[in-house]
């Protein structure tokens, strides 16, 4: 494992910093909105909230072009909204509408928008991996310095393909970042039973890879791992691994009864909430006022509404769309 | 009287794991979140094991398909009966080296030597908003491999009976337990006999048509059934049960009886069982039969996510009854 | 008059992929050993290829199938038009999850959004003594996907048209190359027009039987249609050489044409494409046959390694002789 | 990666010496037996030569029971004739015989014999590893103090199954000893091709395992590994990853023309073929006579010779054995 000593790393200046925290709020706002709308029975979906996880895409995507790609997984709406994808269609198509990202074909688990770099999104544990290297090898071969992420979970760390990827990304060079959102839990396996590393950062070595292990709750922290691995990749010095705990509040999928971890542990999880916590620094640190930061909360909950409205309100699509997009030509 | 109790095909299915799990200590059992600890199951099929037959025989795994069934099948020909969850079908996809290269082929590349008891279970099934690689239906895949069963039930009674017969087996057999047909209760006798692997059922007996379905399917069939029959056609339904091997005697003696064939699975339509079935009906009753055989299943698509795509996505009860009614003429 | 090439099937897609990298800047190739410097491919097929294009555009990967998918994938959305090799298509089993869930669905899950303009090419078939785990056909696997398309060729021309087809194609297709049929040459056009995926190609033209034929099975069914020519047999030979979607036009004319049908491959005759091939005939052409059609496949067995095994393994020439004496009563 | 001080490290007594330099015997000379057979035409089939690769499992075998089992590959007679295989049942399957290990329906690359303790021969590269994961689990439910070996090269610690089996042996404490063959190449890819790590046993690390290299074509070094790692499985603390240095001398596929290789570099390795050097040094050490290496050669000789007869005057199998063996009760 390499780590770059705490003196030298790079700090997200003030806007930066504001930057990351927007991003937080439209995810955590997002994320309420839609659990809200399951429970009033207005969404049908199985929903894995990544209530809790905000910093990580967050701090990395402000390290990121409109055109750099990530790759997710069902538990990827928070990095989807952090790289940019408009709230909209992502209503709508979690609403199962025409006007959704895939048509509503697609749903929650597979939100798609190449526009804001948003590649794929699989419900296959492992599986964002091997699909984000093949996007950082056409980036090399485009000759751009564009880089792809892949993110999953700490349980994904242990199947067959987060290995493959590794290495082959390794060998190759490639510019994409692994960052494995760690929440200390694979559904209802805790990280130890399922992980023989104390460290996922630690696998790294295998692959003669830089990892790192951060704070995945601390915006700073997180965003100098991430602004090291991105300038790493564009400089064409190759992958990073970067290991970013965290918990998720409302455990695997929304409506779980976490019968699997202790109150005391959970309560203790829940204090580390990286909302409020990074709002308050931003106004002890001077970089942004409490009525600015009101006035941005209050926006995005405006957007995050007219969104709802939007998707609740697009049309369902026609039944002839399941002939369409299985080829490019259509079935007869 | 024997005494029953009232289970789901889930319930039914943990039933008939503890008591092969009481009657053979070489029965044991592995899986992603199997354990108590871990909640028994993400849908609890192997809820309470762990507690009573001990952490060594359950065993809560990491999210490694390979490394599951590898690590079942290498207990297997070390003397065990390994019981495997797959989490859902499409997760089989990352383990079909395991299950095809090895699982279902050792006995016959050992000469006899080694045998794989395996059992792996798993769910799977669209109408439940899980959109396109959480629901698919790959029976066909495993029919098409020599070596290893399939079993498809779609009653509690039949996860009970099945899942026991499967256990005992001396070969690879895969469960497949559709979500829609977990949430019906039924009683079942608590000392009901396995049921035999390869063995249709007749669901409904009848003479001027044979609705030949499977899981999910035998429930949409049983509603067209009870159409068909308000219109006065004498319906014979057949409960395949097994998907592979299947039962050829039973749904050719009803074939052979009724003249008319339609098949249903939820499994795209081409190249599903259903086309297996129908070319040997074809086969064998060439010149007995009053009508072509159609063929029902999933149109040539991903499964999709939004509600109205996903209905139309799913053979329903009014496609079974047109289905019917064209080939009665 | 046009200049040819003497070639068999590996150079046939050799040439194929050395046109189409010399059109288009996009496609490029990957899979394991396929750079010169590691001999270009195992049998040859990508040999000279990253000499004459540059290590950036062919790259032998690590031993890791679903990153070599994964790969292919992320850059064909990314806008590349990858040509990835499966050393055999046993191997396709760990890397189904990227093939089934990911290459083939993301164009539906997407919307339309993204697509994946793939080419996997793979080797396999019996004959060759590899055994249980290096010979197996498993077409039929992937023609019951949705999002993929499958071909099969029988001939160098044909290897070459249909891997030109296969590149320029917006979509996932996998060609089989099966061992059997690529020892012969052909005298090959070097300008020829890519081979449209989903049309079959009438090999011999007939009117009393209709053989239904596809990559190995096309030469073994040759074989067959001489004899029968000897005895007075008029064969109509079709070879299809797309699987999937496969020429119902085609076949479905011939059959009303000559009333019976039989299927040919070498995959397992359970649940093999002869089953939907036949299962649609019988449903299109109900009243028109004269005889049920038969289908021929291997039997319900891993691959065998010994010898005479393996030859009553593979349908040989008699085996079809047999068959369509069979239909023709 | 542990590693045991080289002077604390187990010596192999004389009569185990002399053991592992038997078992390297049987291994050469019936592969030089094999080679001839198939040039005369006597044999058909692809062959995957482990010349050069003799001591790895003869100084594994030496530490092991007749009921400790392997899972091995294609290229794994050497394992196979190592762990004990008799020679006679072996000719007769890869002539594809009825007295063949598997009635000739399984051929070379899927010898099993589990009274010598060889369950499973795969030609699927990286899947010894998860099925010997199982017999080890088998192991320590029965309560004993068996192993099991899983057999591999360098090439399939690249691929998932790889990664997989040695997370779930860790975090099981699994009695299984991976023990790869590293040859420097997997089909004609150097190692550094496709490899991401200057040491495969570095990947230990990442799934909190003991991880050594040692030099396999020495004897001595080979079995202190063997020793330690069986061991420690038997004593019940968990797996151990092996990577054992060597050379194939006869290419991927005996047939092969070694293109990808210079003729320096093919020279060089081969120059430590490690059976005239293990003789040598027997003899020099005083642990063996001249003579009594002569004698045991012959007789091994003899021993190859007996069994090649054997095989090849065995008869072919009927046909209706595709019907049996498909399950346990013949297909109809
Ligand atoms: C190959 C595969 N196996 C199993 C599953 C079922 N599954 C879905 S999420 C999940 C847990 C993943 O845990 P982790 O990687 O830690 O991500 P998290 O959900 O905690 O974000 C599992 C086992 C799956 N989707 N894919
Ligand atoms: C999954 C899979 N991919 C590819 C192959 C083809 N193949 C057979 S051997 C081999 C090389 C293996 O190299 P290594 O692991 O170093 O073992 P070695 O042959 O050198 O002993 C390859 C790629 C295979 N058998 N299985
Ligand atoms: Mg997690
Ligand atoms: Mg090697």
């Amino acid at each position: 494992m390499q780590q770059t000593p705490v003196s030298n790393r790079p700090l997200p200046g003030p806007e930066v910093q504001r930057d990351i925290y927007r991003r937080m709020v439209r995810i955590e706002r997002n994320d309420e909105a839609i659990r809200r709308a399951i429970k009033l029975g207005r969404l049908q979906m199985p929903y894995y909230s990544a209530r809790g996880q905000e910093v990580i895409p967050s701090a990395v995507s402000v390290n990121l072009n409109q055109d750099d790609t990530i790759c997710t997984i069902y538990r990827g709406i928070h990095d989807m909204v952090a790289k940019g994808m408009p709230l909209r269609p992502l209503w709508a198509e979690i609403a199962g509408r025409i006007d959704g990202t895939c048509k509503g074909k697609g749903g929650p688990m597979h939100l798609t928008h190449p526009e804001s770099g948003v590649m794929v999104t699989t419900g296959i544990v492992g599986s964002s991996m091997p699909i984000a290297n093949g996007l950082a090898w056409a980036a090399k071969l485009d000759g751009s310095q564009r880089v792809a992420i892949a993110y999953f979970g700490d349980g994904a760390s242990n199947i067959g393909a987060f290995h493959e990827s590794l290495n082959l990304a390794s060998v190759w060079k490639l510019p994409v970042i692994f960052v494995c959102q760690n929440n200390r839990f694979a559904e209802h396996t805790r990280y130890e039973v399922g992980t023989s590393v104390d460290r996922i950062a630690k696998r790294a070595i295998g692959y003669g890879m830089p990892g790192v292990t951060v704070d995945g709750n601390d915006p700073v922290d997180m965003y100098a791992a991430a602004f090291e691995a991105v300038e790493r990749a564009r400089a064409g010095e190759g992958p990073t691994l970067i290991e970013a705990l965290t918990f998720r509040f409302f455990g695997h999928v929304f409506g779980d009864d976490d019968k699997y971890m202790t109150k005391e542990e959970k309560a203790a999880a829940m204090e580390r909430d990286p909302l409020p916590l990074f709002r308050a620094r931003l106004i002890a640190d001077g970089i942004a006022t409490e009525g600015a930061l009101a006035d941005m909360e209050t926006a995005i909950a405006a957007e995050v509404d007219d969104a709802m409205q939007f998707g609740l309100a697009s049309p369902l699509p026609p039944i002839d769309e399941l002939r369409r997009d299985v080829f490019a030509t259509e079935i007869a | 009287m024997t005494a029953t109790t009232k289970l789901n095909g889930i319930a039914a299915v943990n039933a008939a794991i503890a008591r092969a799990m009481a009657q053979d200590p070489k029965v044991i059992v592995l899986g992603e979140d199997v354990a108590d600890r871990e909640g028994g199951g993400v849908v609890g099929t192997t809820r309470g094991l762990s507690t009573r037959f001990g952490d060594e025989r359950v065993k809560s795994t990491p999210i490694s398909e390979q490394a599951i069934i590898g690590a079942a099948i290498g207990a297997a020909i070390g003397g065990y009966k390994p019981v495997a969850e797959i989490m859902l079908m499409n997760f089989t996809t990352v383990a079909m080296d395991m299950i095809f290269n090895h699982a279902a082929k050792l006995r016959f590349m050992s000469g006899g030597q080694t045998s794989v008891p395996l059992t792996i279970h798993t769910l799977t099934g669209a109408g439940v908003s899980t959109a396109g690689q959480h629901a698919d239906h790959l029976e066909a895949w495993f029919a098409h491999a020599a070596g290893i069963k399939v079993v498809a039930p779609s009653t509690p009674s039949d996860y009970f009976g099945l899942m026991l017969s499967c256990i005992d087996d001396p070969d690879p057999c895969l469960m497949i337990m559709s979500a829609m047909t977990l949430r019906t209760f039924e009683e079942v006798p608590n000392d009901l006999a396995p049921i035999p692997l390869g063995k249709a059922r007749i669901v409904e007996e009848g003479g001027d048509v044979t609705i030949v379905a499977y899981s999910a399917m035998v429930l949409t069939a049983r509603k067209a059934t009870e159409a068909l029959k308000a219109e006065g056609v004498s319906v014979e339904l057949i409960d395949l049960r097994t998907v592979a091997p299947w039962d050829r005697e039973t749904v050719l003696a009803s074939v052979r009886k009724t003249g008319r064939a339609v098949i249903v699975h939820e499994a795209l339509r081409n190249h599903g069982v259903g086309a297996e079935i129908a070319a040997t009906i074809q086969e064998e009753l060439f010149g007995a039969l009053k009508a072509p055989i159609r063929r029902l299943g999933a149109p040539y698509s991903p499964v999709p996510f939004s509600k109205p795509l996903e209905a139309a996505y799913l053979v329903q009860p009014d496609d079974i009854v047109a289905a019917v009614r064209s080939v009665l003429g």
